[in-house]
């Protein structure tokens, strides 16, 4: 029987599962059998003892021995996958064009890897889209951390001892983490202007009640609903205009980004220095280099007055809401290559196609491939 | 003048009146409606005095002249507040009129009329006799010359039937017999009834009685038309009598009060206004729509919030009816007080719960100010915050500055009922002149409310 | 006139009194009921009859009577009404805003 | 029977009538109005049958027996899509007995009939000729028996005036000369003017014409009152051609469509009914008072909000509809799609604002089984979620679970135009015949139907 | 009846007709019209008269032809408006939530 | 002419400061001079520039040096008031019954001194009501803290990867802060339940939105609006009660107090050991005795699955609207006896009566008069 094995994830200072009890029970139901490492749900509160109720067998030893699929949140380890069995199918996030060791590995080990990173977005496959469940974790938990942090209030009150006025934020870039974060914010009571590149992000932005930022700049729209990296100039100018907004805002929370590039530097020192004393600066793209110069991933650092946050793997920060998403994502996915209890990848079926790296010795998304041809 | 031309010069100006009287129940035509029936009215005295050659011409004409000279003086100097008293009076002679002109049709007609004439003679005598006479108590009662309290003596119970039942006879004797003694009888008869039916009614419920006996003059004047064989006379005082009588049932529903025993209340014992707090500390109040149309024709509102409006979960209907008030070009903004509610800020919870751009929102200090120059402040479920007694010392809030929702030119109160605030003491305001209430949880008479406003 | 047509104009005007004034709204019950009360001061229209035909005295002092009391009842009820009516001018403002 | 007797009868049955449109025209009454007008209309029979001792009295009950035999059944029987026609037919019949009746007084009073009298006739078979061929042709269009299309010829913007002159010379001849063929004749034009005032009229517009077409059949009526002198008639009919232009003017306007380029649009060439993609794939729009109505009177009721709510900032006009249904008893919950909107949770977000209540938000897995048991789907401001194309292969949404709202018994789109939602493709739902759109900002259309649902 | 009672009546039936119409809900516009289509099938009055005092042979005809048609339109017409109604039929909780 | 001063605080971790820039202008206006203490702002985000600019003197060497009216947030130590000029005023905290030391010393050097605590909570006093302004403070605070401790979501939220069910937040005390907490708690979408043992509460949890949790216990009403200790048989039937409620909860908010009392436990260590894995507690009286069993005030613990936050100086946390609302407190208080330039006490005046707990020699405040001449 085809067996399906879920890892502790390894990575530093990771809290989530890449499967939890709820989820086990959707996997079993296409006929396989399903192998959980002993603690992997501690970091979010799912004990082995659930794992086993929801039909899971609990592995204390080598979870890796005889899976065939291997389900997880992180990227496994190059040496790791390197020793897996040829053919096993490997689920989880993979950077591929900043991993070419591990898909390498893969290549050479003959294991099928997909990567949640590439699902492609369209409607059939939101239920199996990570990047979106993921975000709306980060987004949630950068508007709390920004008002956690803020030594003032987010909300108006009007009170016998004077008017306490509601914090202004500014929220850059408005995709899925941006726009809850939007939502938390002006839950809170703060008054909230964002700003996109994308042409529909005013309305989205309007549609969850905050403000618009409107800068006189052209919009800038990718392929898939994505934003376009912006050249120097525009760049240039939109740090220009987005200046008074950020030297007035209490909280600052960025979450632009665009796919498989640097996060955009929207914010510079100079910028944060505007700012007032203690003010807060929340970088959700802090690990990918940084919508604010100078945040730092998993620190606080001061800029001028301000204390700018750099978001560090945000989601984990969450890890029972994230793990159960996440695990969502998979199962769902899952149910597209486990077929009658065998793995069956059919890559006529866009979705598998898109997000499979490598398969049977062949890189299939082609700018690792070009990268691996080209340096080896 | 040819009578077919006059019967249709009569049709037009009864088309004036119905157009009057549709104008009149929408604000916006109102104006319009009371002038197309003024022109109703000329058109058809005019068409009158040219249709016939007259005896007495000059005469009559005098005596339109003292008519004219005593009714617009009054009309245009009268205090607004003196106006139901004006209007109860003016009734009463319309009133007076009609039994008159079916009384004089009597004397002359004389052995003559029909069956059918003389029902409506005896009808047109009592119903009129009994208008006037009960529109002067009622003018009396409301000039403050006689006590504005139900006023009922030993035997009241009786009399007052036993009058009805002795004037009803007299016109049967009058249909009857045609005997002249008997009209003049019945015509004493009907007098007293009206004193009589009045007299037990009590301050508050004056309102309903005129409309009452407004459509009563209505239908004598009705009845008056089939006595003078008169078109425009039946139309007329039948529109009257019809609108009169559901306007008189709208006005005791929206009073609260239902119609039977505001008129016999005090007489069976059953009312509640026959003395005692609730007459002496009358409160003014009002519907739904009556505050929508305040305030959708009124130049700046403040709404000042309280615990109320938490209390009632409210804040979604009231930023729907300030939203729809802006879209009339109303200047509406809220005054906070900063104790409103039961915490610091439960105000802001509220409102931001409902959207209101904090923009609207004004702190106690700023709104002030603005007061003198608001045309009506709205009060929603507050109390303590906009509490005069805070202003004299020796009250639990003395010293506590409040929002000064007496400077404005009125006051609307939203509330379930009399009863005071979290400091427990008696708010002055409420029976102040310019205050009037708004009885009800504050969710429901506000959507009520709304409701009333897109409906203008 | 018969009596069958009366009757008719008469039922056929209740009905045309009562669905007129139906959607008043309350801020308008008084000078409502006070045009009202205007309008059947057209029994001056009668009152000028009867005074008109007297043939006695009495009768036309009574028409006279009946005369000057109709005309303070229809003018000062016209003219009252008006008053009470001027809060509802048209604002500019509002009356724009309703326009919209 | 005595005369005044029939009179009376007349004057009851006439009222039934005022009191049959009345209740006819709310919802609550509107069954036992239509029972009001079927008594009244029974009374007026019975009297006439009985208040003379008539000639041919076998041949009338055998014609009255013929005539419900007919209609009994069809009305009985009709498809509820086929009704309209069907109505049409009636009011052709009507109008047709209309001019046969004054045809055959001026047959019958030949030389004694008054100027007044002949005018009245000429006028009726002018009318009731017209209206009988319009409706016929309308019947014909309803019916699939000939193109719903506007039909135009060359020569018709000239060829419908002059009909139409000439029918008016031919009754001023009638009147004239009273001649019998010049009668005749008027009929003949007038069936040719009904037709040719119909033809150009397009499918959507049919409804309104045939209530013009009722309109003037009920004034065709109380013109053969003035011919027979007869008050029922006069009433009835007047009844009739009032309330009928009225509806006419209020359907035109709840359709957008004005009444003069309905009637006369396709003639002058500005219509956009002349063909094209609008009138191949027409929808089925309707008003906010409908949506109350259908609301109301629903059972079941789900609700499926969409990006559009969140555009519209409408979650607190939704919110109080669905709390106004609640309070009616309607069942009402919301299904939430998972992708609905542009952001995950983004209607939890939204509906939160306005503090919906977490037990009221169904999953779309627990929502679409009870979809079949639904009345009424209201989609606010949704498109792909709801889109059936999702379950065919091939488009970009294929695949995408959704909401079933296509299983429920009806379906209303609250939507500002056809464009199509996020995936950017055409929804063929909007298309289905039990799909209805009530255009506009849902927020506007929202609260006009709340508005709508409390006057209900 | 003489002829100014005639348009008195018909005036005021107009202001009737439109009044108590004018409140009309949407939804309400087709069972309407068919409610008031079949009031006008009344004229099966006219018709009986008509015929009953036909002196010839082609009146006789003619006032038959128009009872038939004018009872297809009444009967009818009151039939099948009451089956568009039949939608309205109160329903249990619905009553019951609309009368508190 | 009148100095008054304010010295930086000098209690461990407090960033508050008694008196911000905003608030200098109403001091002077009354005519008398500001001093105020270098760098006594900087945890408030007050820089001394903005004091000066405001009025006020940058004092660098001994603050209290001539002062006449001392304001503070915390009381001031023994020795400190040992050492100030006969007569000074000082208005601060001061929890009077457990300083009897510092009363002791101030009526030895002939201070008065006037306790925020003590300010009678009449409608006229509520500008100066200070428990109030803090307590909105803290309340607020603690639903974010417990939001972001939380590993899920507050809001319920449906999305393609399944539906984030809502948290579940028991708030316990509704006074000022607990109502405050709920506000928050709900404005984030959490479902809230809440008690407190007033009568009055019940319709003021409702009025937040929250849902009233009904016990079958009488309500416990005290003088001035408080609450009423308990019997430890009422304790006992209401901690049993609300047990179900406490297991159901996934975050815990209690902020329950009596004055001049120890707080009253209504959360022992077994209930939150009912609780589910990761479920938080946010006790805010921990500093004075903890509603939760356990809980250490200034230090997250766990206790069970669930972990216990004891609020230390919570106000302290959100320095800046702390501050502000304080000195607003302090300036109308001190408009009450600040008359001409002078310090004018008229104890005719209730508030001045009420909150003098010090003056000339005498010990007004007859708990703390009672316990210092009993016990010497
Ligand atoms: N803000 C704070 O921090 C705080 C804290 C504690 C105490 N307080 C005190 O609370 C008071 C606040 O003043 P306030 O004016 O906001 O409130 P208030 O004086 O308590 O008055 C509230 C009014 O709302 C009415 N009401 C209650 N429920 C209602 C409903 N469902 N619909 C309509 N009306 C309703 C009540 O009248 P009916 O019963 O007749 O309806 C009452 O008169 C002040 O005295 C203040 O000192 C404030
Ligand atoms: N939830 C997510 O995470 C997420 C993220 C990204 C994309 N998406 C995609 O977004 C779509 C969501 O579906 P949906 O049905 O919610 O939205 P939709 O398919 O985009 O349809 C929204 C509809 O609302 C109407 N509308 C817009 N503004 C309106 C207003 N002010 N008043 C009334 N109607 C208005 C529009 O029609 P008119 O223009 O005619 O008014 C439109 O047809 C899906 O395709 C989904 O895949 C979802
Ligand atoms: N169809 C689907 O199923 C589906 C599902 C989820 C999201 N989406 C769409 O995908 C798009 C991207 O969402 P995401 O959250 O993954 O995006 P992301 O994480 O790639 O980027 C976040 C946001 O940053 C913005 N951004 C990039 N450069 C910027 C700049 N220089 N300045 C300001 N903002 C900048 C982007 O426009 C984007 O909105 C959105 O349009 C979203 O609606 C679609
Ligand atoms: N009049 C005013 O100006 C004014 C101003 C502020 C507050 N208040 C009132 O003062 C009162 C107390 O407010 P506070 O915040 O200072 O109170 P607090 O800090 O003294 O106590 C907090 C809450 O804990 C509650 N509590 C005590 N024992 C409890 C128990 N065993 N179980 C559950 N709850 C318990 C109390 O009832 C109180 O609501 C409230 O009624 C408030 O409305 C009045």
């Amino acid at each position: 029987m085809t067996t399906v094995v879920v890892p502790a994830e390894t990575r530093p200072g990771e809290r989530r599962v890449a499967l939890v009890p709820e989820s086990v029970g959707r996997l079993t139901a296409l006929g396989v059998d399903v192998h959980i490492q002993a603690g992997a749900g501690l970091g979010a509160n799912a004990l082995d003892a659930a794992y086993s109720d929801a039909g899971a067998t609990v592995v204390d030893g080598d979870i890796f021995a005889g899976a065939d699929v291997v389900l997880s949140v992180n990227s496994l380890d190059a040496d790791r996958v390197a020793a897996l069995a040829p053919g096993t199918t490997v689920v989880s996030f993979l950077a591929p064009s900043a991993s070419l060791d591990k898909v390498k590995a893969a290549q050479d080990a003959g294991i099928t890897w997909l990567s949640m990173e590439l699902v492609p977005r369209i409607s059939r496959a939101q239920s199996m889209d990570a990047l979106s469940s993921q975000g709306l974790v980060a987004g949630y938990r950068c508007a709390l951390v920004a008002a956690e942090r803020l030594p003032k209030f987010f909300p108006m009150l009007m009170t016998a001892a004077g008017t306490v006025k509601p914090a202004k934020v500014v929220v850059l870039g408005a995709g899925v983490a941006g726009l809850q974060a939007i939502a938390t914010a002006k839950r809170l009571g703060a008054v909230v202007q964002a700003y996109d590149v994308r042409a529909a992000a005013a309305d989205e932005i309007r549609s969850m009640g905050a403000k618009f930022i409107e800068l006189d700049l052209e919009s800038l729209e990718g392929a898939g609903g994505y934003a376009r990296e912006m050249t120097e100039d525009r760049s240039q100018r939109q740090r220009d205009l987005l200046t008074p907004y950020i030297t007035a805002a209490d909280a600052v929370i960025t979450t632009a980004a665009v796919p498989g590039r640097q996060a955009p530097m929207l914010v510079t020192r100079q910028m944060v220095e505007t700012m007032a004393p203690g003010s807060v600066v929340v970088d959700l793209a802090a690990e990918t280099g940084g919508n604010v110069e100078g945040s730092v991933a998993g620190e606080e650092v001061m800029i001028g007055h301000a204390s700018v946050w750099g978001g560090l793997n945000v989601p984990s920060q969450m890890p029972v809401a994230a793990s159960r998403l996440y695990s969502a994502n998979l199962a769902a996915i899952s149910e597209l290559f486990l077929k009658e209890g065998a793995v069956v990848l059919d890559f006529d079926d866009e979705i598998l196609d898109g997000s499979c790296v490598v398969h049977g010795g062949q890189v299939r998304f082609a700018p690792a491939r070009e990268a691996i041809e080209g340096s080896g | 003048m040819n009578q077919t031309w006059v019967q249709l010069a009569y049709l037009a100006a009864a088309l004036c009146f119905v157009l009057a009287l549709k104008g009149l129940s929408s604000p916006k035509f109102a104006r319009r409606g009371n002038a197309l029936g003024a022109i109703g009215a000329t058109i058809a005295v005019v068409v009158t005095l040219v249709a016939e050659d007259f005896d007495h011409m000059p005469a009559i004409l005098v005596a339109i002249a003292i008519g004219t000279v005593f009714g617009v003086p009054a009309a245009r100097r009268v205090q607004m507040t003196a106006m139901p008293q004006l209007v109860a009076l003016f009734n009463g002679v319309g009133g007076g009129a009609a039994a008159i002109v079916a009384l004089v049709e009597f004397l002359s007609a004389g052995q003559d009329a029909g069956f059918g004439e003389l029902t409506a003679s005896a009808f047109t005598v009592l119903v009129g006799s009994m208008s006037f006479s009960g529109s002067v108590i009622t003018f009396l009662k409301l000039q403050g010359l006689m006590t504005s309290r139900p006023v009922v003596f030993p035997g009241m119970q009786v009399l007052l039937p036993l009058t009805a039942l002795v004037s009803v006879g007299l016109a049967g004797a009058v249909i009857g017999t045609q005997s002249i003694s008997m009209i003049y009888a019945l015509a004493a008869v009907s007098l007293l009834l009206g004193v009589l039916f009045v007299l037990p009614v009590g301050g508050a419920d004056v309102p309903i009685v005129i409309s009452l006996l407004n459509a009563a003059t209505g239908v004598a004047v009705a009845a008056s038309g089939f006595v003078l064989d008169n078109v425009l006379l039946l139309i007329a005082g039948t529109l009257v009598g019809a609108s009169g009588t559901l306007l008189t049932l709208l006005m005791a529903k929206a009073m609260g009060r239902p119609i039977g025993s505001t008129l016999f209340g005090a007489l069976s014992g059953s009312s509640s206004l026959g003395g005692g707090e609730a007459s002496d500390r009358p409160v003014k109040s009002l519907g739904p729509s009556d505050v929508a149309v305040m305030l959708a024709y009124a130049e700046r509102v403040v709404i000042v919030p309280g615990y109320g409006l938490a209390v009632a979960q409210a804040q979604g209907a009231l930023k729907e009816l300030v939203d729809l008030l802006g879209e009339r070009g109303v200047e509406v903004s809220y005054g906070i007080h900063p104790v409103a509610g039961r915490m610091p800020g439960h105000m802001n919870v509220l409102l931001a719960e409902a959207n209101v751009p904090y923009e609207q929102l004004k702190e106690m200090d700023e709104i002030n100010p603005e007061l003198p120059a608001t045309d009506v402040a709205l009060v929603v479920g507050a109390n303590d915050v906009v509490n005069p007694a805070a202003r004299t010392p020796g009250t639990p809030i003395s010293g506590m500055p409040i929002i000064n929702v007496d400077q404005a030119q009125s006051v609307v109160f939203l509330k379930r009922s009399m009863r005071p605030g979290f400091a427990g003491i008696e708010n002055e305001l409420l029976f102040d002149p310019k205050t009037q209430l708004l009885f009800g949880d504050a969710k429901d008479t506000l959507s009520q409310t709304v409701t009333a406003l897109k409906s203008l | 006139m018969d009596g069958v047509a009366l009757l008719t104009i008469f039922v056929l005007s209740i009905f045309v009194g009562f669905e007129v004034v139906s959607k008043v709204s309350t801020i308008l019950h008084t000078p409502l009921m006070s045009g009202a009360n205007a309008i059947h001061g057209v029994i001056l229209v009668g009152a000028i009859i009867v005074a008109g035909h007297a043939d006695t005295g009495v009768e036309l002092w009574l028409g006279l009577v009946a005369i000057v009391m109709a005309t303070v009842n229809m003018v000062g009820g016209f003219v009252v009404t008006d008053r009470m009516l001027q809060m509802f001018r048209p604002r500019q403002s509002a009356a724009k805003g309703s326009d919209a």
